[in-house]
Order: structure tokens, then C-alpha cells, then sequence
């Protein structure tokens, strides 16, 4: 046979509750208690005004540069619905839907954003902080997952990162040591149409990221991101795949970001205004609402409570971040090593560089008084 | 003549540089209709299309590695990081590729390309976005580092770098991209990578800055009244020690200010360079005023990290008083 | 519809002479002329002579680590075979065959393994020197073929790895960026089942590496690289793909390597003897000769006849590279920049990096004669 | 006591801290079954299994960026990259996340690991298998660096990486793998990690270098016959400035040795700390030898480039004859 087949592959997409409110029974019913549904959907109000105040606070000079959530809220909360406390959940900085379903502390991101580390210092659920360095965690969760199958401590981890990252190095790399040596991550990549004003076809052309799973072997599915009950199907196989055979999966979420890049960018610069309408009408929370009051869980009544028991909280989250004592020059220092120098001392000590001042001995020296070699 | 800031004068190099040589092609992320994040190549796309001005997937080696391509095909690229603190991905391909390929290959392939990267702290930005790594370049040979801290030497110094034929770095100091405005001829203008520019004389005390810094230091000096020389390195690799060197040994005394970490720093080499050419004439050790050996902290913390008129007052001072 | 396919392929292994002597004819007749199939058959033996000599060397202590290119021959040739004089080969340091047909001069490869520069430095075609920076060559390759697209000269360029450099982020960023951007590149992978001793279902335990193409959506195709015919094949189709379309194709040609990593390896610590003797098997000289002599191209006379001939003339390549004139130190410096600095000329001429020597008119002068500041 | 070589001397601390503890994890190209190109890791396949020596893909940056993850995880993960030259994919994981987890979390999450890295030149190598870069790890804050110079040294020094909670890099001078042999103690031991060691005691002068250097330094001194004090610095950040210091303060005179080109070398910073700190004792200015500023040539010359005990004999003299 000159010419054969050695593989051959179909990549799936998953869609349980469309944008027209069309929701499949079949994969969906009894994929999300009520109580569950209900919850979730209260919590992206939560995101939603924290977006819109974080958004605000940068624009009033209260906090610096600030990436807006808005519309994709869905990915990130699906999986940490259904990931388990002791996993490992690896993000970028547009999961706070996910992050603050998990436990995180929602002053901890606006520090974070208003420049201060201590954002970053999370003890209350296992999470990495914040990553800036576009395509630099996937590495981290393929390790920390390594560590639970190592530990046989039944954890996994599961990443989170955009269609831009897609395109670094060090996504292939993760992904590969994740297929090669049997690593249970589940790699999400929320394709959301752009890497700041970059389209995704310059980031990956193929018809579909998920397909770039296939580079390793690795299971890989296309799903509906602004569908919250197509999200838990495929992250509740790919954290079973994990689980039980310690295999990776990819997940492309197909979603979009409603607001710029970030409180520096003006999208407008580079975006349809049609695109944007179009995707208004996906808005995850339309279709959630719209399902939630088709089965009588949700009415406006409640809505409306939900939307003041929202502003409240963030107020009160805002008043955390911005009541913290500024931090201290030791600061800087203090975490830079388990273990200061002696160097390291005497430049918190000092707060000098300076060449004099390392001796304190010769500053008192001077050549006009008559140093002698 | 034109009033410009310093990332104007960037784009006007830029275009006038273009439109003489078609070799000359721009990659980089979000460089084409957005105009680049700090809106360095604003216009460029719709002026030189698509082809030239190119946006690139979000890729730093990508970037520097088909930059490589493109310069040893005899083209003149240049690439663009979009902040230093992601030229980590990239590290390779230009320490170990396009820093190498002249003298691997005997001269056989050459990498003609200037890659441009913001630089430096003080604008207020998340992690990763305020370091100064000039020093660890500089430690590679094969290649030229230029980083201007005046939009009349931007411009001036960035079409040299592109003419150069061998990899430059163009460092460009963003917490002065839109500080001030400065005449700029509208006609070419080079400067010549390798020296050095003494920004005002003095007989007390010789300063030596770069990038951003040597706004603060101007400031220093006046602030201090004392007689003092301040030198703007302008190129930091290869370093202009003769310049140095002159200057120290009329003074005796000097004070090196950069943002950097100290340890391993460029302060390091220019004090061992000073101890080397001016020992006789030292009347005080060389003083470095400059970033902590830590990492440059988040923003709340930035001013106190960076080398500001006070500190560089005390050093003034007490090498001074030496 | 709740689960749709977005995407479905199947990647397809080309096989034309085959090691039992199978001969495809429909897909191989005329696909090479017999002068052309006899004058590769002489390539090869030049180069086997070649490799065993410069093994010898290195045993001999004349030369330093050398890898043994023995049974990989037929990728990097078939691919010269088929590029044209404008087109870039941009190789690893298993394609000498390919390199030689190019026409490399045989002693640039000696001198670089020589531990000589000069071996890199090439006129004669366009080839990039031998990357000894497992995965860096591959983006070269991409932009060197930017350039000739942007130029419209009609070049594009070919470039070749194994199958653990596509374990590099590089490698994953040189295919991202020619598929993304059009870019007339041919990615060849010569997985020869090994990287030193990690068996290559630790670079990819995907069920080929050719599938690795599908993450860019770029045309993907295996080939038996022990296949004179195939290679030619699937070359002809890539580069037309390249020439004609801007596209990129990765092609994963199965092959092996005869002998160790390199001198400074041994195969036997990791490698199964079985798998060696199958594949020695699989040498490609076998299937070309009986194909040769099976058509009455090729006897026994002319295999001495072109023995006797490969072995004199890699004596006086050898001869050749050992007569070049030693370097000078000046070479560390010559080509370091086009145009040396000020303190380079310094280090140059004084061959000292020392601070003293720094400032001459400064040696004379010592603290003992009595300085004063 | 066993007479070792030091690279057996590395296998020996790697299985008795294996042995000691669970939360260790070898990971590296070739280093299972193979032991290592260098054999370093001879036999731990065997003895410790293949979920704890890990044969990793082909991907510096990888191995870099899923190590930190073991170690956040509470592992004690130590990667291996099989020569110098390679760290260039693993810079940015290295140096942006490694170095820096501890002080962008404020120490909620840690990065304990070792990372081994074969280092230097003279073993007639193929290109980028012979550089020396510490001073651009040095130049990083947040990463601890060593590089011993015997086979005691190794032992003690590797074990005190290992134990250390920060991420410590542990170069091994890879031509002295196999050059000398040493007694090394079967018993464990630490060598604290900031510490210098004064090989020899001098009046007239202080040698500092460090790695393989040291054997060159140490065969000059005997071929100087002067009185001349060597320190080997075993641990390159933090440096050791106090026995410096103290050294030069008695001698007022010293020569630094190393491999890495001169510019920014870690030749400069030791240098300007001498001037710091001993400006006053300083009888003549401090030499430099070490690397040129060019890119290690291939091996047929690269006993030119590295610092012999000629270069090394003639930079005692001037600097004594000062
Ligand atoms: C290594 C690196 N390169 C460049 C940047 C600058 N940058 C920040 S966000 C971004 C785009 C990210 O796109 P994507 O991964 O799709 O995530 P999204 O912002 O769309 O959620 C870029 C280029 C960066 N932060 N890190
Ligand atoms: C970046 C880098 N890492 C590691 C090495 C060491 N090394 C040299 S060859 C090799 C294996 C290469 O395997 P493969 O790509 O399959 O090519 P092959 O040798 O099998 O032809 C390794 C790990 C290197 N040269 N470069
Ligand atoms: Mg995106
Ligand atoms: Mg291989």
C-alpha cells in the first residue's frame, strides 16, 4: 500500500444551552442541580459588578492598569465548579469568575491590580497568582499536577490561558510533557477572538484551536464558553480523563471578551462594532437567566435583590483593598529569599546602593584628611 | 524642525527609514493597526501595508528567531518586544542565534537587525513591565545596546542602529516616551553608536547615567548647585570609556546611577572600568546608585525602588565629602 | 445540535520502494530518472565512506564529536534533490547527504566538527550552518523564507530537525508563525526513533509526529524516510504546496539511525540490539541497489568501481581539511562585529583582558615610585 | 572516605539526599537510563525507579517551568540542563518565574529546587558546550548560584542546594569532572552557601575565581613562587565580599580569574566591591583576567580564550610591580 492511513481524527464541539435558549436534555438535564445553577448564575452578578467597579477604580486614578472580565465569565466558573478542593487551578487574569467561586478573596485581585503583591500571597485555595507573563503558568500546572500523581494524592491541576497564548513556546512544551509523561492537567484556552488587537487567525490559523491537542495525543474538545452546562460536561470528562487514567485533555472555549483589552486599550481601534453586537447577544448571562426563568428559579425580583447584594459586596471589597496599610520599603526585601544576604540586610538597612556608604567605616574618611595608602 | 516626544521622534526614524529602504520590515505584536501598545508605529500600517508592517503572533522567540531569518536573507528587519520583561522567551534566539551568527559562521551570515524594546520602571505598570536588563546584553557579545534618553538622540541613534549591520538592541525608555518635547530636524541625522554625549560639564564630580535616569540626574545636579559633569552613555554596548575616562580624570570622583539591580550591573563595569583607566586619579571609590538587588517591586513600591533626586543627592555629597 | 463535528483529517504515509522491494509504480514511475536514481545511489555511498572516515578521525583523536549520519541518508537527500539553487536549506548536522548534493564542500563539515569556524562559513549554496542548538534552526528557516515571499523571488526554504527538537518551543513557534503568516516553509522531521537515549514516545506519544502539523492546520504527511522514491514524493508535493500557495507542510520521515548519538554516545546503555538488527534491515542502500540492479543500472563491478572512487575522494577531503592552516587568534575577534570596537582592537592586539594592561601609559607609573593623587 | 572524582562526587550527595528524602525528583534530558551525557546521574535510574529520574522531553524551558511546579507543589525537584549553552529556552522560566515566585507572592509560594547545569570550557567540545554565564544569573535577584571547584566542595555544596528552600543554581565545572580526585567523606555534610574558601594564605596578593579557574590560579601561584593568597569563591550569589575584603585589605592588591567574557563579568562587580570596600588599601588597580569579550570560539582555540597561568603569571607580576 503506497499511500495509507496512520491516523485519523474528528475534534467535537459541545453546546448544551445555546443563545437561543435551545438547551439539550439529553447531555444537560441533571448536569447542574438548580440550587447549583442558581448559584452560579448569582455569582457572575458578583463578577459583573466587580468589573465595573474595578474598571472605574482604574479610571480614577484608584487603581492601575485593569483587564476586564466581562462575557467570559463562563469558562472559568464552569471548571471551578467542578474541580475538587485539593486541585490545583492555574489562571491568567481573566478567571475571576472562576477564582472567586474557588475562594479567592476578591480583595486579593484588586491589590493585585493596584500594584501591590500581597495580592498574591493566597493561603485560603490552591491557586497561582495572577500571571502576566503571557504563556508562563500552563508549565506550572503541568508540574504541580506532576506532584499529585507522584504524591498519588489523587490531585490535579487545571490551566487556564488565552487563544494568544497559544501561540508561546512554552504551551508546547507544557502540553507535550503533560501527553508524554501522563500528567493530569485539563489545558483550558479561552479563545476569545483576540490577543489584545490581534485576531486569533494570526495566533493559530488551523480551523479550530482545539485541534492543537492533537499535536501531543491528547484528547481535545471544542466547547460553547459562554455556556455554563456545556462547560461542566467537558470539564467533568477531562478532570475524570485526569483522574482515573492521568491523561491531559484540551478544552478550547470559544467566548469573547465585551469590554477592551485591558483599561489601556480602546478596542475600537481594532474591532468591528458588528463583531462586539453579535457577541452582546451571546452574553452568557442572557441565556442563563432566560433558563432559570423558564424553570421558575429566577424572576426579576430577584434579580434585582442580587444586583444590590452585589454592589454591597464589592463596596465592601473595595474598602478592604483600599483600607490595607501601604506596604513598607522592607517589602521589597523581605520576600526575596528565604534567608536575607548580609548584602541584602544592609541595603534594607540602608536603603543605599551606593558604593560609600557599603563601608561605613570610610565614609568618615575622607582623602582631604590626609589618607595615606 | 518638530516639537516631539521621544517615541514620536521613534515613529518619524522609522518612517523616514522606511521609505528609503524597502529591506526594512516591522514584526511584532500588536504593531499593526493598533499601532503598537505605546502607539510607537502609529500609522505605520496604513502607510507601508500589511506586508511591512507585520503583526505577529504572540511569540517572542518567534519573533527574534524569524527576525534572524529575515536579516541573514539580506533583508533589514526590526523586530519589536512589546516590554523588556518579556524578552526572557526571546533570550535565546538573540543571545545564543542572532549575536553569534557573524562570528560562527566567520562573517558568512550576517544579522542586520535592530530589535526595539521599552525599557525600565516608573509608569506605573503590572510585573514584568519595569525591568532594565541591559546588563545581561551587554555581557553577550555580538551585540550593540542603545538606549537614547532624548527624542533628538532617538532619533539620531535608532537610524544608526538600523543602518548598523550588525543586531542592535534599541532600548527605549518609556517612563520618558511622552516626558518632554525636544526640536527634532525633520532631516536625517545619525549618531554615532559608541559615544557617549556629556549633557553638561563640571570639574567636581563626573555622573554617568542612561535611559530614564539621566532625567533624574540632571535634576540631582541642579538640585546639588555643585560643578558636576553628567555623561549620558547613550550607547551601552560597546561602553564609551574614553569619554568616561577623560572626564574622571579631571574630577577624580564619580557617581554611576542606573535602575538595574546593582550586583553585576553596568555600574559594576563602568567603576571597574574607571578603577582601570583613572586609578591614579581617584580621590574617592566610585559610588553606584541604583536598584536594589531585588526584584523591581509592584507599582505601590516602584519610587521607592528606582534611583530618585534624593539618593542620588546623598551620593553626590558624600563622594563629595570623601 | 448538542455534539458537532468541527473538524475531521487523517494523516496518510507514503511509501513507494519499500524494504521488501515493493515498487509503487503508479505513484513512482518517472517520478525520478534512472541517471538521477543511479547518481544518488552513488551519493550515498560517497557519503557512508565519508561518515566512516570521519568517524575514524574522531576515534583517531584528529577530530572532535562527530555524529554519524548512517542510515538517515535519504531524507535531506531527496529534499536537496527537489529544491532548486534559490530555495534554503537550513539543516540540523544529520543531512550531510542532502548538504553534499547541494554542493557543500564535504571539508566545511570536517572543519566544523574540527573545531573550526571556518566550516561554517559557506558560499557555495544556500545552507545555513549546523545547529548544534537543538531546535533554533527551524525559525531561521521560517524567516529566511519570509524573505523570499516578501521579496517575490520565487525562493522558499526547507528545514529539517528531529524528532526531539520538535519537543522545543521553537520548533512549535516556527510552524505557528509559517502557517499563520503563509509562510513557504517545508518542515521535514527525521524521527529516527531516538534523541540521544529518550526514545521518541517521550518527545511525542502522539501515534506520529506528523499530526504535530495538524495544531496549525498545516498539510501533514508521513513518509517513509528510508524511501528515496516517497521522500522525492512528498517533497515535490510540498514544495509546489510552498511555491505555488505560500503554505507551509510538515513532513515526519520515518528513519533511523545506524550508529550512535554521537562519537561521544553508546547506544548499547539504552538501545535493544533486536531494533537495531530491524533496522539495518531498512538501510536504505539495500532497496535502492537491488532497485538499481534490478533495472540493470547498478552491478557489482560498479559498486567497487564507485567505492574505490568514495574512498579516494573523501581521502583528499580529508587531506584537505587537515591541510587548511591552523587559525589565529585574531580569528576570535575578526568576525565578532562588522567593525571592531576601541576595546576589542584593544583585547585584540594585547590578547589581555586585564586591567593594568587596560592603560598602558598606567604600567609604568607604580605606587612604589612614589604616586600622588 | 572514598577517593572521588567530582562528578562522582555529585552522584554521591544525589543518592544519599535521595535516600534521606521522598520529595526528590530528578528530571533532565538523559538522565535515566543513560546517566547523564556526564554520567552524573550514573545509576539512580536504577536504584530510585523512573517516577523519581525522569528522562524529560527535549525542552529546557520544560523542564525549567514544570519544576517550579514541583517544587511550589512541596517537592524538591532538581533539573538538570545538559550543557550551559541550553539554558537559553529555560531563561525566561528561570529567571522571571523561579527567581521571582517567592517575592511576587510575598512568600506564599516558594520554588525550592536545584537546578544542575554543566558548566565552562576546556573539553574540546562542540559549539555552545563551553560557555560561562553566571554573571547574568548573578545580575537576576532571587536565585542563589554556586560552583564548586573540588570534590569535597562538590558534595558539601550540593547538599546544602538541595536543602535550601530558595531556587540555587548549581553550575559543575564540567572539565574538572574528571581531573582530580579527592577524599570525600561517605558521612553527609554541608559547605554553607556564601562562603568563599581561602585555598592558599598570602601577604603579597589576593587571587579570587572560582569553577575550573581555580586549578589554573593555583597552578600560577606555584609557578609565580610569590606570596600570594587564593580564595575560591564556591558560592557566586550571594558573594562572599567579607573574605574578599578582609584579603585585600592585608594585600592591597588582587587579580580576579574567570572564563566568561570581561564586560559585566562577575570579574566587574567583585572589582567595584573591592573598591567599596577597600578603596584605602588598594596599592594598585584590580586586574581582570578572564574571557575576552567575543563569543567562546570552537575548540580548536579556545585554549586562547580561556585565562591560562601565563595570563595568569603576567597579571601578578604588573599588579605586584605596581
Ligand atoms: C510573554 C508576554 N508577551 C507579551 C505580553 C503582552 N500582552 C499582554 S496580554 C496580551 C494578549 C494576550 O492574549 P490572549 O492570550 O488571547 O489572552 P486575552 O487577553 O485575550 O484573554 C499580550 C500580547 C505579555 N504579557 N507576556
Ligand atoms: C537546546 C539543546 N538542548 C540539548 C542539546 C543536547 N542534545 C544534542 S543532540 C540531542 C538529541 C537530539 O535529538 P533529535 O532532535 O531527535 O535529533 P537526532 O540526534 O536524533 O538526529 C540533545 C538532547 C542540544 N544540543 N540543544
Ligand atoms: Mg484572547
Ligand atoms: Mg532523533
Amino acid at each position: 500500500m503506497p499511500v495509507s492511513t496512520v491516523f485519523e481524527t474528528k475534534i467535537e464541539r459541545v453546546s448544551i444551552l445555546d443563545e437561543h435558549g435551545n438547551f439539550d436534555s439529553q447531555l444537560g438535564e441533571g448536569l447542574i442541580p438548580n440550587d447549583d445553577a442558581v448559584a452560579m448564575y448569582k455569582h457572575i452578578l458578583v463578577c459583573r459588578r466587580f468589573d465595573e467597579i474595578a474598571f472605574k477604580l482604574q479610571r480614577s486614578g484608584r487603581m492601575g492598569t485593569y483587564p476586564e472580565n466581562r462575557g467570559q465569565e463562563v469558562p472559568s466558573l464552569g471548571a471551578a465548579y467542578v474541580l475538587q478542593k485539593k486541585d490545583w487551578m492555574v489562571t491568567c487574569y481573566r478567571e475571576n469568575a472562576g477564582l472567586f467561586w474557588r475562594g479567592l478573596p476578591m480583595e486579593k485581585i484588586l491589590l493585585h491590580w493596584m500594584g501591590d503583591e500581597r495580592g498574591n500571597h493566597i493561603d485560603e485555595c490552591n491557586v497561582t497568582p495572577i500571571a502576566i507573563a503571557i504563556g508562563s503558568q500552563m508549565l506550572h500546572a503541568t508540574g504541580l499536577a506532576w506532584a499529585g500523581k507522584y504524591r498519588k494524592d489523587g490531585s490535579i491541576a487545571c490551566t487556564f490561558f488565552g487563544d494568544g497564548a497559544t501561540s508561546e513556546g512554552d504551551f508546547h512544551e507544557a502540553a507535550n510533557f503533560a501527553a508524554n509523561l501522563d500528567i493530569p492537567v485539563v489545558f483550558v484556552c479561552q479563545n476569545n477572538g483576540w490577543a489584545i488587537s490581534t485576531p486569533s487567525k494570526i495566533e493559530c490559523s488551523a480551523p479550530t484551536i482545539a485541534q492543537r491537542g492533537l499535536a501531543y495525543g491528547m484528547d481535545c474538545v471544542q466547547v460553547d464558553g459562554n455556556d455554563l452546562f456545556a462547560m461542566v460536561k467537558v470539564m467533568k470528562d477531562a478532570t475524570a480523563n485526569a483522574r482515573e487514567n492521568n491523561r491531559p485533555t484540551f478544552i478550547e472555549a470559544t467566548t469573547y471578551r465585551l469590554g477592551d483589552h485591558t483599561t489601556a486599550d480602546d478596542a475600537r481601534r481594532y474591532r468591528d462594532t458588528d463583531e462586539l453586537a453579535m457577541w452582546e447577544k451571546r452574553d452568557p448571562t442572557i441565556r442563563l437567566r432566560n433558563y432559570l426563568e423558564q424553570k421558575d428559579l429566577w424572576s426579576s425580583a430577584k434579580e434585582e435583590e442580587q444586583l444590590a447584594f452585589a454592589a454591597d459586596l464589592v463596596s465592601a471589597v473595595v474598602a478592604n483593598a483600599e483600607e490595607i496599610d501601604a506596604p513598607t520599603t522592607n517589602d521589597i526585601f523581605d520576600s526575596m529569599y528565604i534567608g536575607l544576604s548580609s548584602e541584602l540586610q544592609k541595603q534594607r538597612q540602608t536603603l543605599r546602593t551606593s558604593s560609600i556608604g557599603q563601608d561605613p567605616s570610610q565614609i568618615a574618611q575622607t582623602a582631604k584628611e590626609g589618607v595615606v595608602k | 524642525m518638530a516639537n516631539l516626544t521621544l517615541v514620536q521622534s521613534i515613529t518619524l526614524a522609522l518612517i523616514q527609514e522606511m521609505e528609503k529602504d524597502e529591506r526594512i520590515i516591522l514584526l511584532g505584536e500588536d504593531i499593526g493597526l493598533n499601532g503598537g501598545v505605546f502607539r510607537a508605529t502609529e500609522g505605520l500600517f496604513q502607510r507601508f501595508g500589511g506586508e511591512r508592517v507585520v503583526d505577529a503572533p504572540l511569540a517572542e522567540s518567534g519573533i527574534m528567531g524569524t527576525a534572524i531569518g529575515l536579516a541573514m536573507a539580506g533583508l533589514r528587519p526590526i523586530p519589536e518586544i512589546q516590554f523588556e520583561g518579556f524578552m526572557g522567551p526571546a533570550f535565546d534566539q538573540l543571545t545564543n542565534q542572532a549575536a553569534r551568527f557573524n562570528s560562527r559562521t566567520r562573517g558568512g551570515l550576517t544579522c542586520p537587525l535592530t530589535l526595539r524594546v521599552p525599557v525600565g520602571g516608573g509608569i506605573h505598570a503590572p510585573e514584568l513591565h519595569s525591568d532594565s536588563p541591559e546588563a545581561i546584553y551587554t555581557h553577550t557579545p555580538g551585540l550593540k545596546i542603545v538606549m537614547p534618553s532624548s527624542p533628538y538622540d532617538a532619533k539620531g541613534l535608532l537610524i544608526s542602529a538600523i543602518r548598523d549591520p550588525n543586531p542592535v538592541i534599541f532600548f527605549e525608555p518609556k517612563r520618558i516616551y511622552r516626558a518632554f518635547r525636544e526640536e527634532v530636524p525633520e532631516d536625517e541625522y545619525t549618531i554615532p553608536i559608541g559615544e557617549a554625549r556629556t549633557v553638561c560639564e563640571g570639574e567636581e564630580l563626573t555622573m554617568v547615567s542612561w535611559g530614564a535616569s539621566v532625567v533624574q540626574c540632571a535634576n540631582a545636579i541642579q538640585e546639588s548647585g555643585k560643578n558636576i559633569e553628567l555623561i549620558d552613555l547613550r550607547t551601552i554596548n560597546p561602553i564609551d570609556m574614553d569619554t568616561i575616562a577623560s572626564s574622571v580624570q579631571k574630577t577624580g570622583r564619580c557617581v554611576i546611577v542606573h535602575e538595574a539591580p546593582k550586583t553585576c550591573g553596568l555600574g559594576a563595569e563602568i567603576a571597574t572600568g574607571i578603577m582601570e583607566h583613572c586609578f591614579l586619579n581617584l580621590e574617592a571609590p566610585v559610588q553606584r546608585v541604583c536598584g536594589f538587588d531585588t526584584i523591581m517591586p509592584y507599582y505601590k513600591l516602584e519610587l521607592d525602588y528606582l534611583p530618585d533626586v534624593e539618593r542620588i543627592g546623598k551620593a553626590i555629597n558624600e563622594t563629595l565629602a570623601y
